[in-house]
């Protein structure tokens, strides 16, 4: 699914993110990225969707070379992904239910279809009720909430979230990973970066750290190991 | 394209038309205006074109005839005036329609006249009117060389300063409009790059979501095209309102200027300016978008 | 206001203007053509009416004298002239004169003097300029009433269509320059107000952090001030390039134009156009502030 | 420091966010704001510094009415207050340092004591490294944590932080406890909305307990209480 050979991330103003990161991840994974404040956890997660292109080294994700791709190809590559982002990034003149169902309008599906997709998705981050409003009118733990919700609507291949639980209380954090482990359960790959403890600890998954751009520890039933 | 996504592009273009409510208005004010200051220039630059064109085409050359020649010979060289290339008009008038015409023109000084008694001084003569003013200078020379012709005249003097008057109204007149018409494109689309520039989280926000470009790109398209075209509507209503008024106004008190008439004018002009400002909006919008696809 | 927080609103104007490249540009150059069309037509329109004044102070009474009046009798009105209200000149002109400059406007018709022989059928004459063009026509039939006076003519027709046609170049132009001033201004604001809209979260975020209005609002209005005089100089510079070489080309092929000399009046013009870039590049960013302080 | 009587909160889109509710802060206190997503917290939080305004009741935030201040006296207000937003609210063409002077600039603090308590606040969040960079050039992490410097800065009255450690790593989010720990002996009241068990269970501080509009809990020394 994803396949990451030497890649190295210095940015435009100097500031390197990663040095010589390679990770190999399989269909159905379910991966933690761990790691201080700064470490390039953000960073690993964005060259996933090419928000940012690595400055070496190869990357391929489900099958597709991202270094090298069309300009013309990456909407597609996107489609294929569900993406939770650290800061949201809703459509702030968009309602709720019309920012979940923007994910289906893109890649074109029936009304019908879109209508019971987002009512479901929005059901299960417990928002049907607000499918009315807009984003700026959601506290910040429901537009997270949101944000998955329109990460998952089009069931994708690799789910890839940056701090899906950063704004939630513990209670609504677990409803999420759940949501997350039935997702994985029934075929999707996840990718997730997190400082919450509590979560990486429990779940018994594959945990990636990484430290000033490098990986430190990669372990397939990992803990989050940096100590309160 | 399916007939859904494109109902999806159509309710996208108005529902952002109603969010955007202010970039929206400043669009489209901005269209209007500059519609209709360049609206208004090329109505006035088309007028005193026409003007000008009016005025050389009253531009003739009168031969003098010699007091010697003959009826026959009178109409031999009527034929042979109209025969010749770029001739429109020939105009014979006699010693006695002459007579006539200069004491109108001597107005107030009819005195004099009666100091002429009965002789009638004034020679037969031919009015000839051109196809195109530039050909005066050409037959003026050749028709005075013909039998029976006394000399051939138009006002050497007046005629060329009437023409650099009227080259300079042209040419100024299309340098004119050409400059407000990139003026009001780049004002235009000014504004209209300050719109998208606006948005530019939100275009990037659907990229991310995998969005390709058309598909972002469509809605921008027909609101931008929606805009210009309603804008160049207000310019349109304003123009024509301001334009039938000037007519009236101008029937009572100034007839003697030679307007162009209502119709088909205001139509080709409402025509130009509704399609220029469809296609600025939409192409305003479409370049703006431009950079912000870019992510 | 501390001289460093002065300082800071220095430094903060032109770090803005330096990261709001696009917006800068947008609005500076938005303001340079509004401007500079809005220059244009005052260019235009202000020559428009030099050249109607000098048409019009051309106008006067011809006053024609009975042959019985004695050259006392003509010192007599010519003094007569001189003291009625709004006289500026009096010219007397005497038969012979008058047959010279006849002769002159006859110019074609030369043939025709030759049947006069010796006799010389004009009259003495006084030529009569006044203040204002309105003045003729109170004038006229007073003089007429004079004894030893024939008749006052003053081309009647000819003189109301001009005065028509000037009254409606002035209305029309300073209809034609307040609209465009308008028309200017609102473009112009609108731009600023977009710029501004595009950073309300700035504006907001620094309320949040406890700046007063003030505190924000200086640095946006030194921006416009800023950005307003630079696109105005723009502008004025494009404007004195056009207008000298429109003069020089006048003097070669056009010197019958009455044109309006380029100093003090490009300065004038100039100084105009200046002020009203700064006003408005502040006025801009003030007014379309207000909204965004609201929070 | 803080009275509130019979506050309620009705947003103009008709969402009850606050109903009734009655607290008294004294000067010097830590209190812990606590409860799920979309209980009311950050409604809480923003009426103090008269982002929103109640729909009824009375407060008074440091002796001012905050319902029925001029709007020339806010500005005012907000300066003896700190301020850590929920979405950090970096201004984005500045760069780190003017972002945390830009707090000291509206105050017209003199310019020696801007850098030196600029540079100061930037170590004690770990970031004067940073100071050179625009917040874009940020990870969320580090972008929360230029949000507190520019918040203690000037040593305000009342602090009021929505979260400060969502998107921190618990190591980090120590760091920044610490400090605040420092500022509260220095006299500063604190308030603080939080999801963070660990820290709140620790830190032996007053918990408001808020859910669905309402306080549920107010105990001198609580503890976090929802258990994961
Ligand atoms: N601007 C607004 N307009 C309308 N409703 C709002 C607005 N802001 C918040 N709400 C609603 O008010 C309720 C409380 O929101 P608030 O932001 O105070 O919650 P919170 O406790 O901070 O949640 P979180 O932990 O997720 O940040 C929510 O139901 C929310 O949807
Ligand atoms: N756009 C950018 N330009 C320059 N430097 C950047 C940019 N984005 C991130 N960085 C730097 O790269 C490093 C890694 O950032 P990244 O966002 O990947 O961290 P992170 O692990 O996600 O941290 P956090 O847990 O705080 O979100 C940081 O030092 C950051 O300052
Ligand atoms: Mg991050
Ligand atoms: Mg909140």
């Amino acid at each position: 699914m994803i396949i990451m050979n030497n890649i190295s991330k210095r940015y435009p103003n100097g500031s390197v993110a990663l040095t010589n990161i390679n990770v190999h991840i399989s269909k159905g994974e379910f991966v933690f990225v761990v790691g201080p404040s700064g470490a390039g956890k953000s960073t690993f997660i964005k060259m996933l969707f090419r928000e940012v292109l690595p400055s070496s080294g190869e990357l391929f994700v489900n099958g597709r070379n991202v270094v090298d791709m069309e300009r013309s190809e990456v909407p597609y590559l996107r489609r294929s992904l569900g993406i939770v982002f650290q800061d949201y990034r809703l459509l702030p003149q968009k309602t709720v239910h019309d920012n979940v169902a923007f994910a289906m309008e893109v890649i074109e599906a029936p009304y019908r279809e879109i209508q019971k997709r987002v009512n479901h998705v929005l059901d299960l981050v417990g928002l049907r009720h607000k499918a009315r409003v807009y984003p700026g009118e959601l506290s910040g733990g429901e537009q997270q909430r949101i944000a998955i919700a329109r990460a998952i609507v089009n069931n994708p291949v690799l789910l890839i979230a940056d701090e899906p639980t950063g704004n939630l209380d513990p209670d609504t954090s677990w409803d999420i990973m759940k949501i997350f482990s039935r997702v994985n359960r029934n075929g999707t790959t996840i990718i997730m970066a997190t400082h919450d403890k509590d979560i990486v600890d429990s779940m018994n998954k594959r945990v990636i750290a990484v430290e000033n751009g490098t990986i430190v520890r990669d372990e397939v039933k990992g803990v989050y190991g940096y100590e309160a | 394209m399916r007939l859904r996504t494109l109902e999806y592009f159509v309710r996208e273009t108005f529902s952002s038309i109603r969010h955007n409510g202010l970039m929206g208005f400043a669009s489209m004010s901005t269209v209007a205006l500059s519609l209709l200051i360049l609206g208004l220039f090329l109505i006035m630059v088309l007028n005193l074109n026409h003007m000008a064109s009016t005025l050389e085409s009253q531009v003739q050359i009168t031969v003098y005839l010699e007091d010697s020649v003959s009826n026959a010979g009178i109409t031999r060289l009527a034929n042979e005036f109209a025969d010749m290339e770029g001739v429109k008009k020939v105009t014979y008038v006699d010693k006695k329609q002459a007579m006539e015409r200069f004491k109108q023109r001597l107005g107030e000084q009819q005195g004099l006249l009666t100091a002429l008694e009965n002789t009638n001084p004034l020679p037969n003569s031919f009015e000839i009117q051109v196809d195109k003013p530039e050909r005066i200078k050409m037959l003026a020379p050749e028709i005075s060389e013909l039998p029976g012709v006394e000399n051939a005249r138009f006002g050497q003097e007046v005629v060329e300063q009437l023409f650099t008057l009227t080259k300079i109204v042209r040419i100024g007149g299309v340098v004119l409009i050409l400059f407000l018409a990139l003026a009001a494109i780049f004002i235009i689309a000014n504004t209209i790059r300050l719109t998208v520039f606006a948005r530019r989280r939100e275009v990037s926000i659907m990229k991310y979501v995998g969005a390709t470009d058309w598909f972002i790109r469509w809605p921008f398209l027909l609101e931008g095209m929606v805009l210009g075209l309603a804008g160049a509507f207000i310019a349109v209503l304003l123009l024509a309102e301001a334009y039938s008024a000037l007519l009236s106004q101008a029937q009572a008190t100034l007839a003697f200027l030679p307007l162009i008439p209502r119709q088909p004018f205001l139509t080709q002009v409402s025509a130009v300016l509704l399609a220029s400002g469809t296609a600025i909006g939409a192409l305003g919008s479409a370049i703006s978008l431009r950079k912000f696809l870019d992510v």
